[in-house]
Parts: structure tokens; C-alpha cells; sequence
């Protein structure tokens, strides 16, 4: 009960955040209904999973400051776990995505121990690896159906156990409710024990220790959290996709995309990753799609991608979220 | 039974003897000084006692418990505070969470941590900073918030590094009342490393003198300003036969 | 006999490896940045190549000055341009910050030059191949490893035996110190830039003798690269060596021994995974990397 | 406080700009809009921009009165059915990645409002492009997709107009077995002995796997040796043990499913080892594009190929040349497979658009599952345009090309197989690298 209450409790924030947050859930939940057309929609989608993707990558990369790239392995564990239950024994979402998610925590285990050894650069690097290692071995397993990905099966008519709709409005409505427990839980994260633990690594982890912080237990720990809110988001991708294969759900990409966007947006805090999927995600898809189809124009929706990133890395790194509380305090 | 004792820690960096055969005892209660000159071992001595480094021999007891090769967050767990020279430049906390993240060591629940944090920032004085990132402050309240830390975990041992280094005259008196206070008020022993002589003079009841990564004297500090070695160590060969 | 020869292709390859993670190095040594966008160097390294031999109709061979000059000149830019500012910030700023650098001159090359495939044809090495017995090797790759060691050498001799390359060691083991002794870690910064740029350039002179040239080309080699100067260690010019060529010899070695011994599993889709799962535990056993001394 | 706010609002309402603008960009026009999926960015953006460019040609071809063109469509100037209605393409880029392929599907038929969609030439985005599809009932037509999974989802809403790679690979040992009976144009009746021996090696994913998988099914039907398979991690840097285990295994026969980027390297590494097998084919892809006798020039000389189209084939069928003629007016290269099944695929559209003589969806579906286009109007050697239950047409075939030498010393891709519409003699065997 407390535990709920503590999750539910903004009253740390400034009266803005809270009007903020207030009026960002009331256009989250009419978003549907204001008439915009299916793309938008769907871009609302792919911005509400990055969310819950940099929001769990938050927990390591941000608090616990661990250039974390790995994530995509969980995604990819996550949305297998989810496809090969459904197609194998016709087992619905709501029992294969905790499952995902269990499995997902199991792996990070056993992989979290050896990879908190590391540290520095030699970590980033050695996330990569085991990636790209799991994603490997994803494809050429024949039994997982290796390159070919899987595809699961089109319910004809909509089915809740299954999540399988024909609108777009049902998944917009369902990844909201993951967004929001996402919310609610980091909001907790913050305040929690562990949150702060992860801070004083991330400031300075000799300190961390002199203070009775087991620094690598944390980190594996905090690790794990952030790779159970990426498979969930996985299971997700896996049902609303349907379709999924290792260059998609496991790729490197996906896993700088998710890093880049939570920092972006401002590491370590609770809206950074909310407001980095908010300017990534449609900049990604609607320059992609305006300028993606015009000759002569390739590659000029990446390039001011690219711009944007650099700018934002080099004037303030703790990304956006940074530069409105630099704003913020020069208003005082 | 003896509260710490170093029984002969030795620590090689690549050849580099940093400590050697090192032995002693420190009772409970007391305030010890650690001093020596640069280059002594004395930093790489604390490290072996918390467990940053893990000593080549020699054995490190602690209330009759053998705590050598414990890694720091054990020792702390033992009861074993340290403090840093260097506060790395925080950014992200305020010198009440960081207070806090001390204290979460003995509880999970976030109301004790900050309750305990606050009463250890009024005992100390910091009320005032509370909300202040630790960079923001003077080097003289960093450390003071630095010592807060150390102190939330509820050490009975306190070992500090060069705690009054670069402060002024009036800040140094500030501090030595405030750990004779530690001392007397809160029952912690403590152990520090300290370069300003007249400091460490005032407010250490014993004093051990490294040198080279030797003990070279041991005792009060009356007797070590006299100590032949001591002061041979610090102002060189010559000026000790002149002396 | 098979194994040998696979041993020794796998040494060619390798040093080809060491060449091109080797300026990646150089610039973490001094710095301590990964520079994603490493493998974008190499792509315009390439271009340069690609672009002088068949607009000047010159040998390839001879570009690679040209090459290594524009490499130098494309670090220096990056460096004070970019790199300086990313320096106040966190490393994971920084890897973005270079991140962002990547995707951009990936698609300003894809913008400029198209998105075709381009290769060249002329040049006294190309298409040749040396047999020695059973053994076939081909010219150019003898001599991009030729070039490589000259490389290695030549880098070796600067950093230890010339007063700026011990300045630039010096600030690579301690910024602090290296500064006080007057060191300006600024001008030192740009002078790694400058090696890493210059080195990768040559490299990618010498990879575009066989290897053909497109915009994305550099993604190919820079995981690689960064495996490389991880498991060798960062900031060591041994380590890089030896683990380019170790990575040369995996890549080689276990798809032909695989295939030998029947073990199906350990075929030439997996060349890559075993490289990276070796880098996995090499610094899982020793976190510093083969021969790295910071951690 | 105040400023906070206005930030906050500020930032809200550009947001909600970007959406508002992003649908009034694609505000509805009086055409029939098809909306089409390809990589136009990204690995595979060289063969995007050739489809592209193919399936416009195609669309102007339709929409205007085209002389010189003697296929009906080309005097239709819109479709006829439909009062002269001028199809619309609406290109969108995946780039490769199913889910952004997903995401704009659904715009086209959501936002857009296509009447039906086209793409996606990579069978993984295909696959969650036709989900999507088939959830909002929209029909789809594959151009240029060929892993054969694709027709066997029973989908009700999805077809296919080019052969899949089941038959591509039955070409392949069609022309093995042709070899051995002395059935090919200028090559005397090889002893099966001198053949036998296969080896291939395909790139690791969706595609290549399959492709490896038939080759293996058809070897054991045929009667021909395996002796050496394998699969490969595409793009990769370095190629040179790959190669080694090919050349080792000393195959008569070399078989490859690679994409551009692997089936340069491929080559190069080859030519350095010196190998010299009788036969050198690859699965269309990276062997069968521009590109690839672009960078590599004569040392193409003697690879075989698996495609749908060569530019030969303007010998032997009218419209082809002619077609073909039009695209290398306007962008400098000859037809490729790839590129004429998209101008196929248009095509399709245009005939299903006006047999339905609607632009409702169960009317399309119904012209899509009855439609026949005759072989003399398509610029593709098939029998003609007829979907099985499955949505396959199953009139298509494939072609075996080789690329010869000319006098010149340029090359030219010439027919081998299918041996009635062969071009050229074939140069048996494979001449090897000088």
C-alpha cells in the first residue's frame, strides 16, 4: 500500500512538472479520439514502447551511469518468449510475457555477473558483444526459426487473451498502461533505496563503497529491472507486429536507439527518456517518411538526425531535460 | 580483546614497496593520528584497512573479527567509515541525499534516511546546504558534507584522509572541535591521516609515523616531536644531526 | 595444411584489423573517447582513395599520402569541431556525441557520393595474387599488412622515442601531472586525433585496393575495431596489435577447424560470434584487456 | 513559475503542430492511390531507388498515352474502367526494418487511404506489411519478394506476381540436367560426372536459408552431390574463409545467395584464390544488379545468374525492348529482374484496378483472384499474370542469364535457360580469372 502511495507521490516535483504531467495524461488518453490519421497513431505507439524502453534503460544507464548498449538482447528475449509460446502451445500474452519477462530476469543474471566485473568502456564494449553474440546465436538456431524469424498467427477476429486487435487504438490504449506502471515505478525507482545506491555509483563508486554500498550487487540488480521492462516492451513489439526475426528485435540498433534516446532526452531523470522517445521517435518516423521517398534527398533525414544529436551531446550533455532545468534556473 | 589491530601488511604496486611490515593497535575510543611524508604509504595503508586494496600479507583484525581482503562495503558493514581527500565533483545529488545514501546503509525505509540524514546535517551544522549540490559549496562544507556521509552509515571507526587540507586557519579549529566533539559526544574512535602538524598535533591522542612504508615511531605526540627518526623523516638527514 | 594456411591468412587479415582499430586506440590512449564513428574514417579514408586513383588515374599505391592527409585533417576537424565540447560531459555523452558524428558524415557521404558500390579496377597489385607452394595469397593484402607493421612501427617510434610522442603518453597515463609539467592536453588531444585520423585513413587507403567502397562500408569493420582495441587493452599499442592479428586468427582459424573436426556449429556464420564471446572472456578473466593498464 | 508553464505549453503545442501538419500533408486527391513499400535508404537503398524509378515508369506509362509501347495499357491513359483515373503512386521508405515497414502501412491505408498497397522486395518486411494488410483488409500485391513462405500464410488479401524461389532453384537444376543431356545452346553434352559436385554458399538470413534449403532438396531430386554447404553472416568484412571452404571442398559447381555488398567480395576473393570451378551461379540478388558488373566490370565474365529479366530478352519479345528501351532512355541502365517485376507489379495493378472496375476492396479482391494477363503484354518471359488459391501466380518462370565478354571487352548478360529463349551459346565451363 505504501509502496503504491510512494509511487503515486509527485509532490517532490514543481507545480509545472505536475501540471505538466497532469496535462500530458489527459492528451495521452484523448490522443485517439482527436482525429488524427493511423500513422500518427502508430508513431504515438512506437513513442509510448521507447519510452518504456529508455525508461527502463534509465534505471542502469542513467541512474547507475553504466554506458549500457546491450538492451536489445532482452527485447529480442522478450518478444521470442511471447512468439514461440503463442505459436508453439497457443499460450496467451498475459501468462508467455511474464514469462518473457522472468526469463529475461534470469538471463541478466547470469550475464550481469561476469559483465559487472567490467567497467568503463571495457563494459560498453562487452554489452555489445553478448548482444550481438545472443543475436547470432537467435540466428542460426533452427528451432527459434534462426534467420526467418516467426510469425504469429492473424486471430480473425479480435482477441484479448491473445492481443490481437484490428485497430491500432487497443495497443495505443494497452502500451499507455504499460507506460503508466513503467511511470509509476521509476517514480518509486528514484526515490527507493536502490535509486539512490545508484546515484553515488554513478558520482563516484570508490565513495559508493567506503558508504556500504555493494556497488556490483546494485548494479546487477538495477541491470536486471531495466531488462524486465525492456522484455515486456519486447512481448509487446512481438504482438503488435507480428512478425518478428533477430535483425529486428536483437539488432545493435535497437539497442543505441533506446541508450541514445534516454539520454537525449536527460539521463537520469524521470522525464528524460519520456522526452527523448517525445522528440526522436516522430523526428525518426516523420522525417523518414516525408523525406525518405525524395530523390536526391537520401540520407538527409539522417543527417539532421545526426546534427541533432551531436548539438545536443556537445552543449549540454545531460540532454534536454538538462537544458530546460538550465533554462529553469536562470528564470530564478 | 583489541578493538583494530595491522598485524605486518605489506602492499607491492609492480615492485614498488608501498607498505611494509606495518603493525599496530588502535584502542577504542581513542583518536589516532597518521602522519608521514609524502609518499609515506599512508593512503595506501587506510585502502588496506577498508579493503580497496588487498594487502600482500599480513592480516587486519577488527573486534577479533579478520576482516583482511574484505571489500570496502564489508568493512563498512563491520562498522569501518572512511572519509576521501578528493569529494569527486557530484553532480546529480544534494548534500542531503548524499547524506542520505550514508544512511540508507543501516535502513530501506527513505522517512528513517532522511530523518537521520537531517539530524546529522544539524549536528554538523550543514542545515543551511541542504539542497545544495555538493560542487556548488565551498571546499570547507564539502567536506564537512563528506564527513556527514561517512558518518550516516553510523561508523564506530572513522578513518579520515587529509580532512583539513587545504582549509584556512579558522575552518581547521572548526574542524578539530567538531571530531573532538565526534569523539567525546558520539563515542567514535577515530583514525586520521593528516598532513597540518599543528592540527593533527592538537586533537590526535597518539600518533603513528610512516615513512618509505614503514612504521618509524609510534606514541604520543609530545614524544614524536622529539623522535629522532620523525624528524629525520621530515626535514631531512641533515637537519636532524644539526638539531 | 589446411590449418596453416588458414594461420596465415588469418595473421594477413588480422594486421589489417590492427590497422584500422589502431588509430581508435591512439585517440582512447590520450583521451579516453570510443570514437563510434571510427569506421566512417575509414569510409572516407576509402573515398579519397577511390576518388583521387580514378579521377587523377593514378596507382592506388600512391593515393595513400593523400589518403592519410585527408584522414589527419578530417580528425583534426572532428576534434575542434566537436570532440572539445563533448569533453565537459559524461563518457556516455561523449559516445553519442561521436555517435551523432557517425550517422552524419555516413549519410553526408551517402548524399555526396551515392549510394552506389564503387571498386577499382587498375592498380599494379590488384587482382594479383603471390602462390607459394599451396599457398595463395593475395598482393594486396601482403601489402596492406606490409603497411600495417610499417605503421605499427612508425607509431611505436613516435609515442616512445620522440619528445611529443612521450608528451602524449605522458598525458595519456596522467592528464593532471602531463599538464603541470606543461603539457597542453588540448594541443596534445588534437595531435591523437590527428595519428588516429591519419593511420585509419591509410588503412582505408589500402582496404579500398580490394575491398569495394559504399557509404555504410565503415559498420562492416568498426565492431571489429572496438573488439579489438578492447580485448588488447585500451591505450595499448601491443595490445592492439596482437589482438587484431588473435581476431584475424579467430575469424580465420575456427570456421576452417570447424569444418576439419565436423563441428558444423563452429562454421563461418559464427566466425564473428566467436570473436566477440573471446572478447567476453578474455575480459571477463582479465578486465583491463590483454595488455591494457587502466581499467 | 510562469516561464515553466509557458515552456510546457510550448512544447505541447508543438507536438501537436507536428501531428496536425503530418495529416494535412496527405490531404485526399482525386487518383487512385496504390501506396508502395521500398528501401529507399538504408543497405538496400541502390536496388530502392532502381525500383522506384521502374514502378514510376511503369505509372507514366499507364497514365499517359505512350507510343511505341505495344502493350494495351500503354494506350489507356488512366485506367478505362475507372473513367480514365490516373493511378497514384505513394512510395514510402522502410528501409529495411519490418516494423517502420508496419507503421507506414498502416499510414498508407489509414492516412492515405490507399486502395491497395505494392513492395516490399525484403520478404522480412513484406511479411508484417501483408499482416497489416490482411488485418485491415486491404489487398496487397508482392512484386518482388521470393521467399516462398509468403504465399503459404493463407492470406486472403496478399499476392504474389513473381515466382518464389522454389522455382528459381528448379531452374537452376533444370539447366544442370540440360548440361548433362546436351540440351544447351553451344555446349555439347557434358558427362554427369564432370558436374556432379555442388557446393554452395548462402548469406545467413530469411532468404539465404531458404535458398540453401531448396538447393539441398533439389540436389537429393535431381541426383546431384552436395559436398560442401554453407551459410554465412551477411556483410561481412572479410570473406576469405568462406571462400577457402568453397575451394577446398573442389566443387564442379558453385552456388551463392548473396546480396550485393557480399557477392562483390565473393568475387574478389575468389578471383585471389584462383578458383576454378566448371560453373558459377548465383540466386539473383547481388549477381543479378546494375551494380554488380558496374564495380566488377569483365571479371564477371562466365557467372551465371538466376533472374526474371535480361535485357536480351528484347530478342526475342517486343515489348520487353521496348519497355526497357523507355527506362534506359531516362536513367542509363538496362532493366534487371528486380526492376522489371516492379514495372510487373505496377502493372498488375493497373489490369486488377480496371477488371474490377471499382476501387472497392472485396471488388479488387475478387479481379486480383480471377485476373489473367496475357504473356505477350508483360515485358517478363512468363506464360502470364493467374493467381493460384494461394495468391501465387503461377504463370511465372525464371531465367538463367550469363554475362559474357563482347568483343568490345564490355558484358552483356545473355539467356542460357530457359533453352527455347537462350540468346547466346553458353561459355562452358566457366573460364576462371586471369
Amino acid at each position: 500500500m505504501e509502496t503504491i502511495k510512494d509511487a503515486l507521490d509527485f509532490r517532490d516535483f514543481s507545480k509545472a512538472e505536475r501540471i505538466g504531467l497532469i496535462l500530458f495524461t489527459i492528451f495521452l488518453l484523448a490522443f485517439p479520439w482527436i482525429g488524427t490519421g493511423s500513422f500518427v497513431k502508430a508513431v504515438m505507439i512506437q513513442f509510448l514502447l521507447f519510452s518504456l524502453f529508455g525508461m527502463g534503460w534509465n534505471t542502469i544507464g542513467g541512474y547507475g551511469g553504466q554506458v549500457e548498449l546491450g538492451k536489445a538482447q532482452y527485447v529480442g528475449i522478450g518478444a521470442y518468449t511471447v512468439s514461440l509460446m503463442m505459436v508453439w502451445w497457443k499460450i496467451p500474452f498475459w501468462v508467455s510475457m511474464p514469462i518473457g519477462v522472468l526469463i529475461a530476469i534470469g538471463y541478466s543474471f547470469i550475464i550481469g555477473y561476469p559483465l559487472f566485473r567490467l567497467k568503463g568502456h571495457y563494459f560498453a564494449i562487452a554489452t555489445i558483444c553478448t548482444s550481438l553474440v545472443l543475436q547470432d546465436i537467435f540466428i542460426n538456431w533452427k528451432l527459434v526459426g534462426a534467420a526467418k524469424g516467426i510469425e504469429l498467427p492473424i486471430h480473425e477476429h479480435p482477441d484479448f487473451l491473445y492481443m490481437q486487435f484490428k485497430s491500432d487504438t487497443y495497443y495505443y490504449y494497452f502500451i499507455m498502461v504499460f507506460f503508466y506502471v513503467a511511470l509509476f515505478y521509476m517514480n518509486r525507482f528514484r526515490k527507493s533505496k536502490l535509486g539512490y545506491q545508484l546515484r553515488m555509483i554513478k558520482d563516484d563508486e570508490e565513495a559508493a563503497e567506503s558508504l556500504g554500498i555493494d556497488a556490483r550487487w546494485c548494479k546487477i540488480k538495477a541491470y536486471t529491472i531495466a531488462s524486465a521492462f525492456v522484455a515486456v516492451g519486447g512481448g509487446f513489439m512481438a504482438v503488435y507486429n507480428l512478425y518478428i526475426d533477430p535483425y529486428s528485435v536483437m539488432d545493435l540498433d535497437l539497442s543505441i536507439k533506446i541508450a541514445l534516446m534516454a539520454m537525449l532526452g536527460g539521463a537520469a531523470s524521470l522525464w528524460g527518456p519520456i522526452i527523448g522517445a517525445a522528440f526522436l521517435v516522430p523526428l525518426d518516423r516523420f522525417l523518414g517518411s516525408w523525406l525518405g521517398g525524395y530523390k536526391g534527398l537520401i540520407g538527409v533525414d539522417f543527417m539532421i538526425y545526426a546534427m541533432l544529436i551531436m548539438a545536443v551531446s556537445a552543449y549540454q550533455p545531460r540532454g534536454i531535460w538538462g537544458i530546460i532545468e538550465q533554462f529553469r534556473r536562470k528564470g530564478k | 580483546m583489541i578493538y583494530l589491530e595491522v598485524i605486518n601488511i605489506v602492499k607491492e604496486f609492480g615492485g614498488l614497496v608501498a607498505n611494509n611490515n606495518v603493525s599496530f593497535q588502535i584502542e577504542q575510543g581513542e583518536i589516532i593520528g597518521l602522519i608521514g611524508p609524502n609518499g609515506a604509504g599512508k593512503t595506501t595503508l587506510f585502502n588496506c584497512i577498508v579493503g580497496f586494496h588487498k594487502p600482500d600479507s599480513g592480516k587486519v583484525t577488527f573486534k577479533g573479527k579478520d576482516i583482511t581482503g574484505f571489500k570496502p562495503f564489508e568493512t563498512n558493514r563491520e562498522g569501518i567509515g572512511r572519509t576521501f581527500q578528493i569529494m569527486k565533483v557530484t553532480t546529480g545529488m544534494t548534500v542531503l541525499e548524499n547524506v542520505m545514501v550514508g544512511a540508507f546503509c543501516r535502513t530501506d525505509k527513505r522517512n528513517i534516511a532522511r530523518a537521520e540524514a537531517s539530524e546529522i546535517l544539524s549536528f554538523l551544522g550543514l542545515e543551511g546546504v541542504k539542497e545544495y549540490h555538493i560542487n556548488e559549496l565551498p571546499i570547507a562544507i564539502q567536506r564537512k558534507a563528506g564527513l556527514a556521509r561517512a558518518l550516516a552509515t553510523k561508523p564506530e571507526l572513522l578513518m579520515l584522509d587529509e580532512v583539513a587540507s587545504g582549509l584556512n586557519h579558522k575552518e581547521t579549529e572548526e574542524v578539530v572541535e567538531l571530531l573532538r566533539r565526534l569523539n567525546t559526544e558520539k563515542k567514535i574512535t577515530l583514525f586520521l591521516i593528516e598532513h597540518i602538524m599543528e592540527m593533527v598535533m592538537s586533537v590526535s591522542q597518539r600518533l603513528i609515523v610512516l615513512d618509505g612504508g614503514e612504521k618509524i615511531a609510534e606514541g604520543l605526540p609530545g614524544e614524536i616531536v622529539k623522535n629522532e627518526n620523525v624528524i629525520k623523516a621530515y626535514l631531512g638527514e641533515k637537519y636532524a644531526k644539526s638539531h | 595444411m589446411m590449418i596453416l594456411d588458414a594461420l596465415l591468412q588469418g595473421i594477413l587479415m588480422g594486421l589489417l584489423f590492427a590497422l584500422v582499430a589502431l588509430g581508435l586506440n591512439v585517440i582512447f590512449g590520450v583521451m579516453d573517447i570510443v570514437n563510434f564513428a571510427h569506421g566512417e574514417f575509414l569510409m572516407i579514408g576509402m573515398y579519397t582513395t577511390y576518388w583521387t586513383s580514378v579521377l587523377l588515374d593514378i596507382d592506388p599505391l600512391f593515393t595513400l599520402p593523400v589518403a592519410a592527409l585527408v584522414g589527419i585533417l578530417l580528425g583534426l576537424a572532428s576534434y575542434y569541431g566537436l570532440i572539445k565540447y563533448l569533453l565537459r560531459g559524461p563518457a556516455i555523452a561523449q559516445l553519442f556525441g561521436t555517435f551523432g558524428l557517425m550517422l552524419f558524415l555516413r549519410y553526408l557521404a551517402q548524399f555526396l557520393f551515392g549510394i552506389d558500390y564503387r571498386i577499382i579496377q587498375k592498380g599494379v597489385l590488384i587482382g594479383k595474387s603471390l602462390s607459394l607452394g599451396p599457398f595463395i595469397f593475395d598482393w594486396t593484402k601482403i601489402a596492406a599488412a606490409a603497411l600495417s607493421l610499417l605503421s605499427f612501427g612508425f607509431v611505436y617510434y613516435f609515442l616512445h622515442k620522440t619528445k611529443l610522442g612521450k608528451a602524449l603518453r605522458a598525458t595519456s597515463i596522467n592528464k593532471e601531472a602531463a599538464s603541470y609539467m606543461g603539457i597542453q592536453t588540448d594541443q596534445m588531444n588534437a595531435i591523437a586525433w590527428a595519428i588516429g585520423g591519419g593511420t585509419v585513413g591509410i588503412a582505408g587507403g589500402l582496404l579500398a585496393n580490394f575491398y569495394y567502397v559504399y557509404p555504410t562500408v565503415g559498420l562492416l569493420f568498426v565492431m571489429i575495431a572496438f573488439a579489438c582495441v578492447a580485448m588488447g587493452g585500451f591505450g595499448s599499442i601491443k595490445g592492439v596489435f596482437f589482438a587484431g592479428i588473435l581476431i584475424g586468427i579467430i575469424e580465420m582459424l575456427f570456421p576452417v577447424f570447424g569444418q576439419q573436426i565436423g563441428w558444423e556449429f563452429l562454421g563461418p556464420h559464427f566466425k564473428f560470434t566467436l570473436v566477440y564471446l573471446a572478447y567476453f572472456i578474455i575480459v571477463v578473466v582479465r578486465p583491463q584487456g590483454l595488455f591494457g593498464w587502466k581499467q | 513559475m510562469i516561464k515553466d508553464r509557458g515552456f510546457f505549453l510550448s512544447f505541447l503545442i508543438m507536438l501537436l503542430s507536428l501531428f496536425i501538419i503530418s495529416t494535412s500533408l496527405y490531404a485526399e486527391e482525386k487518383e487512385i492511390k496504390i501506396g508502395v513499400l521500398y528501401p529507399l535508404s538504408g543497405a538496400a537503398a541502390t536496388i530502392g531507388r532502381d525500383l522506384q524509378r521502374a514502378a514510376e515508369l511503369t505509372a507514366e506509362i499507364i497514365n499517359n498515352k505512350t507510343p511505341g509501347v505495344d502493350i494495351p495499357m500503354a494506350q489507356w491513359g488512366g485506367i478505362p474502367n475507372l473513367g480514365g483515373a490516373k493511378i497514384k503512386l505513394i512510395f514510402v521508405d522502410h528501409r529495411g526494418e519490418p516494423d517502420r515497414g508496419a507503421d507506414l502501412a498502416k499510414r498508407l491505408i489509414l492516412d492515405d487511404k490507399v486502395v491497395g498497397l505494392m513492395g516490399a522486395y525484403h520478404s522480412s518486411v513484406t511479411k508484417t506489411v501483408s499482416a497489416v494488410a490482411e488485418r485491415y483488409g486491404i489487398p496487397m500485391i508482392n512484386d518482388s519478394s521470393t521467399s516462398p513462405e509468403l504465399t503459404k500464410r493463407g492470406l486472403k488479401w496478399f499476392w504474389r506476381t513473381t515466382p518464389h524461389d522454389d522455382y528459381f532453384n528448379k531452374d537452376l537444376f533444370e539447366l544442370l540436367k540440360g548440361l548433362t543431356e546436351g540440351k544447351v545452346k553451344g555446349v555439347k553434352a557434358v558427362p554427369k560426372s564432370q558436374i556432379k559436385n555442388l557446393a554452395y554458399a548462402c548469406e545467413n538470413t530469411e532468404w539465404g536459408s531458404n535458398v540453401a534449403k531448396s538447393l539441398e532438396a533439389y540436389a537429393k531430386e535431381y541426383g546431384f552431390n552436395i559436398v560442401k554447404g554453407i551459410l554465412y553472416t551477411a556483410n561481412s568484412p572479410d570473406l576469405t574463409s568462406e571462400a577457402k571452404t568453397l575451394t577446398t571442398a573442389k566443387p564442379d559447381a558453385m552456388l551463392f545467395a548473396s546480396y550485393l555488398s557480399d557477392s562483390l567480395l565473393m568475387i574478389r576473393t575468389l578471383k585471389s584464390m584462383k578458383a576454378s570451378p566448371r560453373f558459377f551461379w548465383g540466386q539473383d540478388a547481388g549477381f543479378e544488379m546494375a551494380d554488380f558488373t558496374k564495380t566488377l566490370g569483365t571479371d564477371t565474365n562466365g557467372v551465371l545468374t538466376r533472374t526474371v529479366f535480361i535485357a536480351k530478352i528484347a530478342n526475342v519479345k517486343k515489348v520487353a525492348g521496348q519497355v526497357n528501351a523507355l527506362y534506359k532512355k531516362k536513367y542509363g541502365d538496362d532493366l534487371t529482374g528486380a526492376t522489371a517485376r516492379s514495372i510487373v507489379g505496377v502493372q498488375a495493378w493497373a489490369y486488377v484496378l480496371n477488371k474490377a472496375g471499382s476501387i472497392d476492396r472485396k471488388a479488387i479482391q475478387k479481379a486480383c483472384n480471377e485476373i489473367n494477363i496475357p504473356a505477350n503484354e508483360l515485358v517478363m518471359p512468363w506464360a502470364g499474370v493467374k493467381f493460384d488459391a494461394t495468391g501465387q501466380n503461377i504463370l511465372g518462370r525464371g531465367l538463367i542469364g550469363q554475362y559474357q565478354k563482347t568483343k568490345e571487352g564490355k558484358i552483356d548478360l545473355e539467356i542460357i535457360y530457359p533453352f527455347d529463349l537462350a540468346t547466346a551459346n553458353m561459355i562452358y565451363p566457366f573460364p576462371g580469372w586471369k
